[in-house]
């Protein structure tokens, strides 16, 4: 196997063992029911993830997808509530802005050659910011639109559903997956988080590639913000606190590496599904208290770090004595 | 000597001259706000409040500077100032002296930092993941000591750190002034300060020249683990109290946000102790700025992040490079002119 | 072939400034097509410059360039690229995390239906590597191949990237002599198709191999251009350096004696997986030279011996005593040095000063605690600049501000500041100027005659004839000859690499 | 019989919202506590302030296939998807401590007090204790954007509406926190001339209250008397601060909100009972005069 499938390749063992583990202790972990939630519950997450993805891939960071995410949710809610406009519009609105958004923070990392950790930074404050300046309510979207897309999904035999949402998340995940690797673009990314001072002695267009993956990241953040307002039917500026920490974690565990040129979006799924998993089990036992809840996570966090870290040595070695 | 006090002062520029933007404009909306006094034998104002609240800040900023300059990142300083904040209100409550339960607190927060250190320096982890092990589990940690409340303690001892005053000021300025600078002379009076930078700068090509590349790194964690535990016992201390769950909460990303506003690269490398403190009075600034101001709170995100990114947008290499671009057009000029007569 | 004459590139007037240099002072450069034309200078004389100023990674400050007689103004490479005119740069190569094939065709992969062709490109990557001998998979990602395959990689990269102008800037640092011959092969074929050929080098056999015109450049100040079949090599060595060199490298060797006791005894020793366990004695004032081809486990060797990589069999002796040479740490307190063959990423300390990555290995050895004074620092940086001939603004401008060869140059100063008792340099004239060059062979005598023990790796085997007191010789991973006294000589040296079946000499 | 024997194996699934203050943590507590006491199998679920988190527990509660579900929710919005999926499982939902935006046969019940009715308690006891005379008061805000943030803000100024005597002057977010409320009260001491121009705070919790009476104290005034002090809450710190005259005022958020659910429950269970949609706790007002110290010492224990 070549090198670079292997984190990929031990995220994936590590997630069937645990998922095979769990399901020895509550075989109701394997119902269509748990399948279908992992997918829906995560579907924001996820396609947030994706954006996260490719600005991880480009050496970079995306601090402000909670926020937009928390942003989009109050602006259609807001939106949706004092006019009149279809949701459709209000959603390619919404994603214009979103994406404008990342664009600006694109061009400002570029052309001012600031780190992304600190402008993006700036963008989570102001992102959130224009979310409570908008409305510091929690506002219910009671648009029938929203009934009609929730009632479309897949009925599952045993009682679990793939909904739109969890549709779209498998989507972009598919479409993410693509651009990474089948378009000039993808390669440009990598290019980046290989090191931009060569990059751009080798033609790479940096500033327009740092751009579009911000835009990008923007986009979906964007979309990630309509599929939570999907999925709670509201809009509010505390939403999705911190989700841009969870989203680097499921990249990472996905097994890309964060300082950036090397990794697969299709890792961050697996990321994301194992995140989801910690989750379930922790909810199926229901015993731990609030404290030890978050010491797990942590634990759990490290425990998969290491054993990712454990297999790429160990296959590493191997290759070199074969 | 005079020339080395002059780079000094030159480095510091950017900071100075932001700072003193910042209060020039809070005085502004807020006209009674250079006012000083003297009460209860001790200075009384809000320039005052901003050195006294910064203290956390400036304090985290202290080690996030010298990990940041060995290009690395600790997202845990603002659960370890929780951990150390309950370890030490359990440990004075559960009947230990002053001293001990210092010893132990402090303790506490350099073993965090060796925790932090070992997982980047020998298991080679990245360091955002490595330090947000510690950032997921150390919050739960720290409620685990106090169990989710709030744990008060009234030892005047411990209180006094928080709360008291000595020479006029209060002594959370006292302990950051002293660390500060007892850093900083450590760093800079030793070759510490370039080994650090030199890891930072190319770790390969240090450890072949012998630097001792692991204990640095462990050492610049745990030095950050030790400001993470003093401000964890000043924030406890100021309250009373260790609140587990607020204690610290998003205060790494202030440390970090200081250091940058300090002209310290996060790709590691030349760090400055004085400009990351001055980073963070200048966050604090801002902060009580907002507070005196009146506006809705609402607000308070906004404008905080609009003078962020004005304050690192004058920073951003581009901006700083045209105005010594302008600069040395004048310098130039002027030999030229001289000549001319 | 087509008539030499017609201009294809040219630069007139190029100004560029930097910060404390000016690295192109009016520089004049008239590319015709069909001609192979070098580009000489001494390190830091503004080559590297001129080219990042054609092809657009600088922004020039002033000056006007001409391609087929028509203004141009590359903004960037990609502009460059898209003219016709493919580089390869110095240091910078190619993306590491990439494959081969994505590292070809970046920014021009084959595609359908709007989508990279992933199977076409591999298939034409493979294709475009046969004109150079490669067979890789290249779908591997580079950083799996040695320096040498990248080099090479990079230069089929440009090459097919040139529809007019090819710009090869010291391709041949890390080549040995069949790939420089693979190379110079495809270059001729390149100028009978009618490209122009800049070509940048310290070598200057090469240089009267391959090129048709020279150009010559001294501290950023163009010193004129000549023909190559009327340019006598002492005049052109006194163009680059502005003065008579006194000797170049010394053509006949002497016999140096060397009966001094062994110092450094290493037995068994080896690395699963990187070098086989060898025997190796080295004595007081002695040059060890070590010569093999690319790939044959040169600077493996270097490392296990500084401790760089961990021995994992055998045992080392300083002085008859046993020691555990586990970490360069512990390298360094038994006095060992060592200049590692890739200066970007294991020499230079990029940000930092020149004093200061002159002083850093003696600092780390004397610990944290117990900084050396400034004083001290400026009269180590001071001396070493001027004994090396460092060309640098001065002491505090940043190392990765310094030209290729003076940032080599520092880095050994690095390793003589600690005054070592051996020294292992790991090609130390790579990319280094001819003046300089006979002075670091020089140095390397000199420091044998002071009773110093070196070890030093170098491709160019006339120099290691002309220091090394006993020479050993590797292929495959293992120390297969060992050559002294009157058998060191280019032929046995050759013959010894060479010959697949010598074993047990060493 | 029945009853009982159906309560000792019964599953709870309940979603806590977090730990985020000590108040939280005594309800989770007292909700174990009456869980046992009853021989329910609860099982907890902490969603870290995270609404999603909470739909995650939700769902998993109905995938595990639990008997009734406790949620106390973050926010009110958003359930409506959830609570039908719980519905359609028949696994009744009761509500703890806010109510949610959603049509009201998603759910059996909900427990919880009324935010604004505490904030107004709050305000008219001002309005009575400072008899007329002009009073600036300064308030310090829960989390902005929280729904206690918001209701106990409204509340308040219900009670304040038709008093042209009482007047906020200034108010700002705390965060919910101690240290917060002190950095912010020490901002509206400089900013109101020292204090003097201030008559009373208002504080949306006690923790922020406590924080703000180190503030006044350090600056040189008298909490309790130069400026009055209501909060809400009643945690046992605030009677301790009641107790030493600091504080003056506190409403009651009980935080046995699980007792009246899990009644409701066995009711239920047992003949079909169905509850009001609405259990409202009392949003008890105390003041110095009740004896501050005894309650402390009756509230110590509860894991606030
Ligand atoms: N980015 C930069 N900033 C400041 N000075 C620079 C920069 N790049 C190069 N220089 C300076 O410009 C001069 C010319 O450097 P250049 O790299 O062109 O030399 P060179 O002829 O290629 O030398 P070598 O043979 O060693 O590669 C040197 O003095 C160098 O220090
Ligand atoms: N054919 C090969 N395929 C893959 N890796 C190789 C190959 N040849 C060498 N390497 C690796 O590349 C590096 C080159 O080996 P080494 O540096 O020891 O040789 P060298 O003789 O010093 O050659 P160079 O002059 O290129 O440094 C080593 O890490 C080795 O493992
Ligand atoms: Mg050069
Ligand atoms: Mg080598």
């Amino acid at each position: 196997m070549k090198p670079k499938y292997l984190p990929l390749t031990a995220t994936i063992v590590i997630f069937v063992l645990s998922y095979a583990l769990c399901a020895a202790q509550y075989p109701n972990i394997l119902s269509t029911r748990v399948i279908g939630n992992l997918l829906t519950d995560n579907a924001f997450l996820g396609i947030a993830a994706v954006g996260m993805t490719f600005v991880i891939l480009s050496g970079g960071i995306d601090l402000s997808i909670g926020s937009v995410i928390a942003f989009t949710g109050v602006f259609l809610a807001v939106v949706l509530d004092n006019t009149a406009i279809h949701p459709l519009a209000a959603f390619a609105l919404v994603l214009l802005i979103t994406t404008l958004f990342g664009a600006v923070m694109g061009a400002i990392i570029h052309y001012l050659e600031m780190p992304a950790f600190i402008v993006t930074l700036a963008g989570m404050f102001l992102a959130r910011g224009m979310a409570f300046v908008l409305s510091i309510d929690s506002i219910a979207i009671k648009h029938p639109f929203y009934g009609t897309m929730k009632a479309l999904y897949y009925k599952l035999p045993g009682g679990g559903r793939i909904t739109l949402i969890g549709g779209l998340m498998l989507l972009v995940f598919a479409i993410g997956i693509l651009i990474a690797h089948r378009t000039r673009f993808g390669t440009d990314v990598y290019a980046l988080g290989g090191g931009t001072a060569t990059a751009k002695l080798m033609g790479v267009p940096v500033g327009r590639t740092t751009i579009l993956i911000y835009a990008l990241s923007g986009l979906l953040a964007g979309l990630s913000g309509i599929v939570f307002s999907l999925y709670t039917s509201a809009g509010y500026s505390l939403a999705a606190v911190g989700v841009e920490l969870d989203a680097i974690t499921a990249v990472v565990i996905g097994g890309t590496l964060l300082t950036g040129g090397s990794g697969f979006v299709a890792g961050t799924f697996i990321g994301i599904l194992i995140q989801g998993l910690i989750q379930t089990y922790i909810t199926f036992d229901g015993s731990l208290s609030s404290w030890w809840t978050k010491i797990l996570i942590g634990l759990l966090l490290f425990v998969f770090i290491l054993m990712q870290k454990g297999i790429v040595y160990v296959s590493r070695r191997e290759q070199r004595h074969a | 000597m005079t020339a080395i006090l002059k780079s000094y002062a030159l480095r510091l520029l950017p900071q100075i001259i932001a700072l003193a933007a910042i209060l020039l404009m809070v005085s502004f909306v807020f006209p009674g706000f250079f006012r000083l006094e003297i009460q209860n034998g001790r200075l009384y104002g809000s320039l005052i409040d901003i050195l006294n609240r910064g203290a956390p800040v400036v304090l985290l900023a202290i080690g996030m500077t010298v990990v940041i300059a060995t290009k690395g990142i600790d997202l845990s300083v603002g659960a370890v100032m929780a951990i150390c904040g309950a370890v030490a209100a359990s440990s004075i409550t559960s009947g230990h002296s002053l001293a001990m339960t210092l010893v132990i607190t402090l303790g506490t927060g350099i073993l965090c930092g060796l925790w932090n250190g070992v997982l980047v320096a020998i298991l080679d982890i990245q360091p955002i993941i490595a330090t947000l092990v510690l950032m997921v589990a150390g919050r739960g940690i720290a409620q685990l000591v106090t169990e989710g409340a709030i744990l008060t303690f009234n030892d005047p001892g411990l209180i006094f750190l928080g709360s008291g005053s000595f020479a006029w000021l209060p002594l959370p300025v006292i302990i950051w002034l002293v660390f500060g600078i007892l850093v900083a002379l450590i760093v800079r009076k030793t070759a510490l300060g370039m080994l650090i930078e030199a890891i930072g700068i190319n770790r390969q090509a240090s450890t072949l020249s012998g630097v001792l590349t692991p204990v640095l790194l462990i050492a610049a964690y745990m030095l950050s683990g030790l400001c993470a535990a003093i401000a964890g016992i000043i924030a406890a201390a100021d309250i009373k109290g260790a609140d587990a769950n607020n204690a610290g909460l998003w205060l790494e990303l202030d440390a970090i946000l200081a250091v940058v506003i300090g002209g310290t690269s996060l790709l590691g490398g030349r760090f400055s102790i004085a400009a990351s403190v001055l980073g963070a009075i200048i966050i604090q600034s801002i902060n009580t700025g907002i507070l005196l101001s009146g506006f809705p709170p609402e607000f308070n995100l906004i404008i905080k992040a609009a003078i962020i990114v004005f304050i690192l947008v004058l920073q951003s290499p581009p901006v700083r490079n045209a105005f010594t671009f302008v600069a040395l057009l004048r310098a130039s000029r002027k030999p030229t002119e001289r000549q001319a007569r | 072939m087509q008539t030499i004459g017609d201009s294809l590139l040219s630069a007139t007037r190029i100004d560029k400034v930097f910060p404390g240099a000016k690295a192109l002072d009016k520089v004049d450069f008239h590319l015709r097509r069909g001609e192979v034309h070098a580009l000489l200078g001494e390190n830091g004389a503004g080559k590297s410059t001129l080219v990042k100023c054609l092809t657009g990674a600088y922004r020039r400050d002033g000056g006007t360039i001409l391609l087929e007689g028509v203004e141009v103004d590359p903004r960037d490479t990609f502009n460059a690229q898209k003219l016709g005119i493919g580089t390869v740069y110095q240091e910078v190569n190619l993306l590491p995390n990439l494959t081969v094939a994505e590292n070809l065709f970046l920014g021009r992969q084959p595609r359908r239906l709007g989508l990279v062709d992933v199977g076409a490109m591999n298939r034409q990557a493979r294709a475009l590597l046969e004109n150079y001998e490669l067979d890789l998979d290249v779908t591997r990602a580079l950083d799996s191949y040695s320096v040498a395959i990248q080099q090479v990689v990079a230069i089929a990269r440009a090459v097919d990237l040139s529809g007019k102008v090819l710009i090869l800037d010291e391709p041949t640092a890390s080549l040995d002599a069949h790939e420089v011959e693979m190379l110079f092969r495809i270059i001729r074929r390149l100028k009978a198709r009618g490209l122009g050929i800049v070509f940048i080098t310290h070598f200057l056999e090469q240089v009267y191999e391959i090129s048709d015109r020279i150009t010559v450049l001294r501290n950023g100040q163009l010193v004129g251009t000549r023909d190559t079949a009327t340019l006598e090599r002492r005049d052109l060595i006194s163009m680059m350096i502005g003065r008579e060199l006194a000797a170049e490298i010394r053509a006949a060797r002497e016999e140096p004696d060397v009966t001094g006791p062994v110092r450094y005894r290493f037995k068994d020793y080896g690395r699963k997986g990187h070098i086989s366990p060898f025997d190796l004695d080295v004595k007081a004032g002695e040059v060890v030279g070590i010569a093999g081809l690319l790939g044959s486990g040169r600077t493996e060797t270097a490392e296990i011996l500084f401790g760089a990589h961990r021995a994992d069999s055998g045992t080392a002796e300083v002085d008859g005593k046993p020691v555990q040479l586990s970490s360069p740490r512990r390298a360094i307190a038994h006095r060992f040095g060592f200049c590692p063959e890739d200066r970007k990423t294991a020499g230079i300390v990029g940000d930092l000063s020149v004093r200061e990555n002159i002083v850093l290995a003696l600092q780390a050895r004397r610990g944290w605690t117990r900084p050396i004074s400034r004083t001290e620092q400026n009269r180590l940086a001071d001396h070493y600049i001027r004994a090396l001939d460092i060309r640098t603004a001065d002491r505090e401008k940043p190392i990765r501000l310094l030209s290729g060869g003076n940032q080599q140059k520092a880095i050994l100063a690095r390793w003589l500041a600690t005054e070592p008792e051996f020294l292992i340099l790991d090609e130390p004239t790579r990319g280094i100027d001819v003046g300089a060059h006979a002075e670091i062979v020089r140095l390397i005598e000199g420091l044998r005659e002071k009773g110093m023990s070196l070890l030093v790796i170098s491709s160019e085997i006339e120099e290691l004839v002309a220091y090394s007191t006993r020479i050993v010789v590797l292929r495959d991973r293992q120390h297969v000859a060992a050559l002294e006294g009157n058998r060191i000589t280019a032929d046995q040296i050759i013959e010894a690499i060479a010959s697949a079946n010598e074993r047990g000499a060493a | 019989t029945f009853g009982s024997a159906s309560a000792a194996d019964l599953v709870v699934g309940f979603s806590q919202i977090g730990s985020e203050s000590g108040w939280r943590a005594a309800e989770t507590t007292l909700t174990k506590q009456q869980a046992q006491e009853r021989g329910i199998d609860l099982k907890f679920a902490d969603a870290q302030q995270k609404q999603e988190n909470q739909i995650k527990a939700l769902r998993s509660f109905i995938a595990q296939g639990v008997n009734a579900i406790l949620l106390a929710p973050v926010v009110a919005t958003g359930w409506d998807e959830v609570l039908q999926e719980a519905k359609d499982a028949e696994i009744p939902v009761i509500l703890l401590d806010r109510t949610v935006d959603a049509s009201d046969d998603l759910y059996m019940t909900a427990v919880t007090s009324d935010l604004v009715h505490e904030g107004n308690v709050a305000g008219k006891w001002l309005a009575d204790t400072v008899a007329g005379k002009p009073c600036n008061i300064v308030e310090l805000q829960g989390t902005t954007g929280s729904s206690p943030a918001i209701d106990r803000k409204k509340g308040f100024e219900q009670a304040l509406s038709g008093h042209d005597n009482l007047k906020i002057v200034r108010s700002q977010t705390g965060d919910f926190t101690r240290t917060k409320g002190k950095e912010v009260m020490e901002s509206f001491l400089k900013a109101e001339d020292g204090g003097k121009n201030i008559c009373a705070l208002y504080a949306h919790n006690d923790d922020m209250a406590v924080g703000a009476i180190q503030a006044i104290k350090e600056a040189g005034l008298k909490p309790g008397t130069d400026i009055l002090v209501v909060s809400i809450d009643a945690v046992p710190d605030i009677f301790q601060a009641m107790a030493a005259g600091e504080a003056n005022a506190t409403v009651e958020l009980t935080p046995n909100m699980a007792g009246p659910a899990f009644d409701a429950l066995a009711a239920f269970q047992k003949d079909g009972t169905k509850p009001p949609k609405w259990i409202q706790t009392e949003s008890k007002l105390y003041t110095q005069a009740d004896d501050p110290t005894k309650i402390y010492e009756a509230k110590k224990g509860l894991g606030y």
